[in-house]
């Protein structure tokens, strides 16, 4: 379906109207309704093919044990069914011996048969890529977005590339994730790519991505938390932007670039101040002032899982916000209106916890509405647009 | 004590008081029925507002902090307070008819049972008016139940589950000791029914599953209220011990929900079919091979945690291994009506209808069991379609059939056929309707517990379908709630004699409703179907005949209603008592007071000395008491 | 299946007679084993955090000799207990009462003990918060010692019920089944003095 | 004939005690001695270095494991009880430790 599915726009709906709405044409559309593109069923990768070719397997097994048990039940229903005038009795049969162990051995049979590729595909998706071109990624999940730091990719001055909720590779590589979480247990899911794998605070769990082809820009593979995670595990989605090779490293090099720190006196240094004495209690942005001086402000924090140590801060790194389609872990579409929109009340769009943030202890449950004015809101908006 | 003591225990049968004081297993089983139908209504109400959340795109029906609570609500209530007191009704009710006793073993320790509970249900319940119901899904993984500790949401949760736990294991140690000790003369374990069968596996599942997730449950509590550090993964503490706890029990726990139901279908089935259960030993040993090898499987719901390949693919294979004994059931209940003369009564269309959803549901568990595909299903709406098949396809169909099957045992009224064939049809479309689309969303990407989804993933349609389906499974149990009222309160129902389905078990051998006592005298048993076979003998070609007239046949319709019906004298039951019940409540209020600490512990001072004195009032007074 | 039955009606009938046992007996022993897999959880908890100190005091802190002394005391309760089960069956209440009182004080000494060690421990920074360790440890240790509390609380009953001489075998509350929940709490002791403080050190 | 559930079935229960022979307060003090012999030497294990590794694992699950059984057995009459009770017993004990030794194994903690 050729829709702008990410571009999903928040929107309020009027409750009563759209129910209606909505009823009659149900039964028709379910029935033309494609797969859409978080399925698990058209895999874009060699591996959520594996899986989808045990699946398939699986799947054909069951229908047949299934066509097979239906017959034999609606047949002796049919046939055995009281009829009128017949007075006699049934033959009062206690059982066969025969057909019990027949019945055992059969659906042996069927199950060593599926236990098979089971295990393989299992040993295969669990094993860990090998060589050169393998790329590591450690992602932190958090209530309720996802941070993804890029080990392989740094700066010259050592710093390692940071994203957030969306996840950019190349095509055709080896990606491996390496993942904890800053909280609670969630999940990572990306279904056209691979199965999903649980991110576990004070463990670590590892996911290989694999993607056959570059997606189009404005068509990102879709992918979400799979494991509840709290109020709004709805909203904790992912996009995967597939690259070739060369896109990618275009890609790798505009973010390792920094931004640019408004001049002092500028237009944009009213929000810079405002940013820069609010946001930054939880957002990470690296920026590059009129001296040439690159420095990362906001929050410093690292989890440390299994001895791995993952760079994390509260709020996602915002240093090029601009250059990612969506905000609120893929769940809204990037544009200066709608970002005024959340900052000025940010639960009026996410459902979040932000009255019951603890940054001392770590627990951030949400974006806190800040209290700015319009203006101020207007003069931080301004300066985002330009981190691009 | 005196010898004269005639059956009827109590000052009086009649009000609210004898409720209260009742120790009779029938009236405990009534009980349990009936709270679990009310029980059933809210959970199913819950649903329903889940699904129309649901219907399409981003709407806003109801906010991500109600949508969880109510998922979290639904999935509860309908595990721990429909189906298994539903459960628990049925095999209180018949478990001593079935095996000819006169009560359960222990018929105080039953009343308590029942209490706690009730008043379980009644405290988790109090949560929605004392700051929010429980949101962190039934499982309640941590560390998500323990991240809030200034809500006391997930503490209703955990103490709710324990003390609805602490019923459980006494309602299952009395089951046990009565299944063993009271059996009548005669009443081989061989020759026990198969739902007394599945009963006795069930309360040994619990017996042996509960205290794993107690254990839990109060580390939990411990990690909430005293900072203790069970889960706390940045103190050492690993999130994934309490899976492991949970679904030690949690995974016997569906096999507890959905096993008295295949033992409902196993005593529907041969008396529609009008021939005896197929293969009776195998299906019993296959009840218990499942219960055994049920305690093997847990982790299957944690193929995607982490826990390394090995024990994936053991555990992997493990719960395919479920599917043989599983297997025999059904090809043993395929043999039943093989054959036979099939009669599509309510009661029987709904067993019908068990078998053919539980082997959807159940083949859609054995492709949870293959792991690579699981990493695809976890977590989605494929799984949320397999055990609403299981559950709602499975189990409650059974249990719905098992209404209609000993409706007029309980009440001496038949429920109106035409009703419950409207009921069933309803309920079969609706169910398939809601349930079925689920399978296509979830392998189509929709993630289960998320209270809204985006336009564009294709999940608009199915969804809608899902609620229209949920709507029409709601006017289905309004017929037969009606059907119910009409028959049982509005007096409308057929009355029907001691047998009216030309039964095979014990229980049709006396008055409906039975007398206090339930056997004038003991039974002796002669055979497995003992009933069936006083009626008739089998010929040459191994035909039924029927044998001249034997008492209790069908056509008696003498002594409907009539609970002093020949009572001789001398056979005493236990005196009323509201020891139990007061015990309960103690142990309630405690409870109540644990989820408020630290201020609580008055309520709790309260709780204990309350429940002390049930307790000791209860273990002291004689069983039976003068007059 | 009439062929089955009939048959051996008067062996059945015969059998089933005798078969009639103790319920509460039996209630109990499956409450036992239902037990078995209560501690077994505790164990395996404390099992996995054994060595999860979270910079904390951890087994080094644990006083052998103390706790080998209360041990013993709990396992010799078991000798009285039987003691007293041996003279409730004799119906000899005088002695049944003794060695009733000498099973809750021997048991009230355990828990005393328990209590000092508790005290000696969150002295020396083992507390329930302070690690995973600490957690698991009391909450193994202090739900076996509530299990003694609730033992020594019923036999001290007994031993006054059994003044008035309302000591009966056929109530809940009876010297057997008192015994068989009092042994089974020396027993798991057994098991947590092997695992939780020899193996620890 | 009379049924009173909680009462009467309890009776035969002193026939059947009748028939079992339980040991006499004499051996019941015999199998305390041993028991307080055992637990010393356990005592002593830790402190004797030639037991050091697996040798001293196994020494204390095996006097443990003495000690739990001659308890069981003979104090708790199990040895002399009806079989059911073993039964029951020993389906907790044996699924309780097979259980949770799966979960520590998956843990790597044993
Ligand atoms: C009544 C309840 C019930 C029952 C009976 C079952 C039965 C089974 N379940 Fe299900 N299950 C649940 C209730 C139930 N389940 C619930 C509530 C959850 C989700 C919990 C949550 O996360 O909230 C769940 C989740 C669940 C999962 C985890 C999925 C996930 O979260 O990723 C798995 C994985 O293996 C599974 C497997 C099975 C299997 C193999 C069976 C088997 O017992 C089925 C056996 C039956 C058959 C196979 C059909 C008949 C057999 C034949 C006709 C013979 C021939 C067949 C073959 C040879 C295949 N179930
Ligand atoms: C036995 C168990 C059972 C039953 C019967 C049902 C019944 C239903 N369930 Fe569910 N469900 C669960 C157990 C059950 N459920 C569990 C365990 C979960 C997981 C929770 C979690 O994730 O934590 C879940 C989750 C769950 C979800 C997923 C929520 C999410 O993940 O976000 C959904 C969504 O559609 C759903 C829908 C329904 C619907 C529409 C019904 C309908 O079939 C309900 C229809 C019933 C009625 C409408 C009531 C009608 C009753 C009367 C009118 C009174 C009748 C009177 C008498 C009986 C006398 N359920
Ligand atoms: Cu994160 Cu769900
Ligand atoms: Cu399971």
């Amino acid at each position: 379906m050729g829709e702008a599915i990410v571009r999903a726009r928040y929107q309020t709906t009027p409750r009563l109207g759209r129910l209606l709405r909505v009823v009659p044409v149900i039964l028709l559309l379910a029935a033309c309704s494609g797969s859409g593109p978080q399925t698990a069923l058209e895999p874009e990768g060699p591996i959520a093919r594996d899986i989808d070719g045990v699946w398939d397997l699986v799947l054909m097994l069951a229908t047949f044990v299934f066509v097979l048990v239906m017959g034999l039940l609606v047949w002796a229903m049919w046939r055995y069914r009281e009829r009128p005038g017949d007075e006699t009795e049934p033959k009062q049969l206690h059982g066969s011996s025969v057909i019990e162990v027949g019945g055992v051995v059969f659906s042996v049979v069927l199950l060593a048969f599926i236990s098979v590729p089971t295990v393989r595909g299992l040993l295969d998706i669990r094993a860990v890529p090998e060589g050169d071109d393998v790329l590591h990624i450690q992602v932190t999940g958090h209530q309720w977005w996802w941070e993804f730091e890029y080990v392989d990719e740094t700066a010259a001055d050592g710093r390692t590339l940071i994203t957030a909720n969306e996840l950019h590779i190349p095509e055709d590589v080896p990606v491996y994730l390496t993942m904890t979480s800053a909280d609670v247990i969630h999940s990572f899911w990306v279904p056209v790519l691979n199965g999903k794998r649980d991110v576990v605070p004070g463990r670590v769990t590892n996911l290989t991505l694999i993607a056959d082809n570059p997606t189009p820009p404005d068509e990102p593979i879709p992918g979400q938390c799979a494991e509840f995670c709290g109020l709004a595990h709805a909203d904790m989605r992912i996009k995967v932007h597939v690259h070739d090779a060369a896109g990618y490293a275009a890609w790798v090099d505009e973010q390792l670039l920094p931004s640019e720190q408004p001049a002092p006196e500028t237009a944009l240094d009213a929000g810079w101040q405002t940013f820069n004495t609010l946001c930054t209690a939880c957002h990470q942005v690296t920026l590059e002032d009129v001296e040439g001086e690159v420095t990362t402000h906001g929050p410093e924090r690292y989890i440390t899982s299994d001895d791995i140590e993952f760079r994390s801060s509260f709020g996602p790194n915002l240093t090029h916000l601009f250059s990612r389609d969506t905000f609120g872990s893929g769940t809204f579409t990037l544009d200066a209106d709608h970002l005024a929109e959340w900052i000025d009340n940010p639960e009026s769009l996410k459902p979040m916890w932000a009255d019951r943030n603890d940054l001392a202890n770590g627990r951030v449950l949400g974006m806190p509405d800040l209290g700015l004015s319009s203006a101020q809101i207007e003069e931080v908006v301004d300066l985002l647009e330009t981190w691009r | 004590m005196t010898a004269q003591v005639q059956t009827i225990r109590s000052p009086g049968d009649r009000g609210v008081w004898a409720w209260i004081t009742t120790v009779d297993h029938k009236r405990i089983g009534l009980l349990y029925a009936v709270s679990a139908a009310a029980f059933f209504f809210i959970g199913g109400l819950e649903a329903l507002l889940v699904r129309t959340q649901l219907l399409g795109p981003n709407l806003e029906v109801l906010s991500a902090e109600a949508y969880n609570q109510l998922f979290t609500m639904h999935g509860l209530t309908m595990v721990f307070l429909v189906v298994m007191p539903i459960a628990a009704a049925f095999t209180n009710y018949f478990l001593p008819i079935l095996i000819g006793a006169r009560d359960v073993a222990f018929p105080r320790l039953n009343a308590f049972s029942y209490w706690l509970f009730i008043f379980s249900g009644l405290l988790i319940y109090s949560s929605f008016f004392l700051g929010g119901a429980p949101d962190g899904a039934w499982v309640g993984y941590a560390p998500l139940s323990t991240q809030l500790t200034e809500v006391v949401r997930m503490d209703f949760w955990t103490i709710g589950l324990s003390t609805l736990g602490i019923s459980s294991i006494a309602a299952s140690a009395n089951f046990i000791a009565t299944a063993f000790t009271m059996r009548a003369p005669g009443m081989t374990m061989l020759r026990m029914p198969v739902f007394a069968w599945m009963s006795l596996v069930v309360a040994f599942l619990l017996i042996f599953s509960l205290p794993s997730v107690a254990i839990g449950l109060f580390q939990l509590f411990l990690d909430r209220n005293f900072g203790a550090l069970f889960y706390a993964a940045d103190a050492g503490g690993d999130p994934l011990l309490w899976q492991h706890l949970f679904w030690i029990f949690g995974h016997p726990e569906v096999y507890v929900l959905v096993l008295p139901a295949m033992g409902i279908v196993s005593e529907v089935l041969p008396t529609f079919a009008r021939k005896p259960l197929f293969g009776y030993p195998f299906v019993v040993f296959s009840g218990a091979a499942i219960g055994f090898i049920g305690f093997g499987v847990w982790s299957h719901h944690m193929f995607t945690s982490g826990m390394g390949p090995i024990a994936e693919a053991g555990f992997g294979v493990a719960t395919m291994i479920i599917a043989v004994p599983t297997g025999v059931k059904i090809f043993n209940w395929i043999g039943t009506i093989w054959g036979g003369k099939i009669k599509f009564n309510t009661p029987m269309l709904f067993s019908l209808a068990f078998v053919a959803m539980f082997v959807i549901g159940g083949l859609s568990g054995v492709t949870h069991a293959v792991v690579p595909s699981d990493t695809q299903q976890h977590d989605t709406y494929y799984v949320v379609a397999h055990f609403h098949y299981v559950l709602f396809g499975g189990a409650v169909f059974g249990y719905v059939s098992g209404v209609y099957y000993w409706f007029p045992k309980w009440t001496g009224r038949k429920l109106n056929e035409t009703l419950g064939k409207i009921h069933f049809w309803l309920a079969l479309i609706g169910f398939n309707l809601t349930f079925g689309p689920m399978h296509v969303l979830g392998l189509n990407g929709m993630p289960r517990r998320t209270y809204r989804y985006p336009e564009g993933l294709g999940w608009a349609n199915w969804n809608a379908v899902a609620t229209i389906g949920a709507y029409t499974i709601l006017v289905a149990f309004l017929v037969f709630a009606w059907n119910i009222v009409r028959t049982h309160y509005l007096n409308k129902g057929e009355r029907v004699g001691n047998d009216p389905w030309d039964g095979r078990t014990l229980e049709w051998t006396i008055p409906s409703p039975p007398p206090v006592h339930n056997f004038d005298e003991t039974p002796i048993v002669h055979s497995l179907d003992d009933f069936w076979h006083q009626k008739y003998a089998e010929n040459e070609e191994g035909r039924a005949v029927r044998m001249p007239a034997v008492t209790g046949a069908a056509d008696d319709q003498g002594d409907i209603g009539r609970a002093d019906h020949g009572t001789p004298e001398g056979i005493h039951m236990p005196s009323p008592s509201y020891y139990p019940a007061l015990a309960s409540l103690g142990i309630a209020i405690t409870g109540g007071g644990l989820v408020y600490l630290p201020w609580g512990f008055a309520a709790i001072g309260v709780g204990v000395v309350v429940m002390l004195w049930g307790l000791f009032g209860w273990s002291l007074e004689p069983v039976t008491k003068e007059h | 299946m009439s062929d089955v039955a009939v048959t051996d009606l008067d062996h059945t009938e015969h059998a089933d007679h005798h078969d009639v046992k103790p319920v509460r007996k039996t209630a109990m022993w499956v409450f036992l084993g239902s037990e078995c897999v209560f501690f077994g959880a505790m164990i395996s908890t404390f099992l996995l955090y054994r060595n999860t100190t979270n910079g904390g005091p951890g087994s080094e802190i644990f006083d052998i000799p103390f706790t080998s002394a209360s041990s013993f005391v709990l396992l010799m309760s078991s000798l009285t207990m039987v003691l007293a089960h041996n003279a409730f069956e004799k119906s000899d209440m005088r002695q049944t009462r003794i060695w009733l009182s000498g099973t809750a004080l021997l048991g009230a000494t355990f828990l005393a003990g328990q209590i000092f060690e508790f005290t000696e421990f969150i002295d020396k920074g083992l507390t329930l918060p302070r690690s995973p360790f600490g957690s698991s440890f009391y909450m193994l240790t202090g739900f076996h010692g509530m299990h003694v509390a609730l033992g020594v609380i019923l036999l001290a009953a007994m031993a006054v019920l059994s003044l008035s001489g309302r000591l009966y075998d056929d109530r809940g509350l009876n010297v057997e089944l008192v015994g068989l929940y009092w042994h089974f709490v020396d027993i798991v002791w057994i098991v947590i003095f092997t695992v939780v403080y020899l193996l620890q050190i | 004939m009379t049924t009173d559930t909680e009462e009467l079935v309890e009776a035969p229960a002193e026939h059947d005690a009748d028939h079992i022979k339980h040991p006499t307060p004499k051996q019941y003090w015999l199998i305390a001695l041993i028991l307080a012999v055992i637990t010393a030497f356990e005592i002593a294990v830790p402190s004797i270095s030639a037991f050091d590794g697996w040798l001293r694992v196994f020494l204390l699950f095996f006097l443990g494991g003495v000690k739990f059984a001659m308890v069981v057995a003979l104090f708790m009459h199990l040895k002399f009880d009806k079989p059911l009770y073993r039964a029951f017993f020993i389906i907790g004990l044996v699924g309780a430790i097979a259980m949770f030794v799966v979960v520590l194994l998956t843990f790597r903690a044993i």
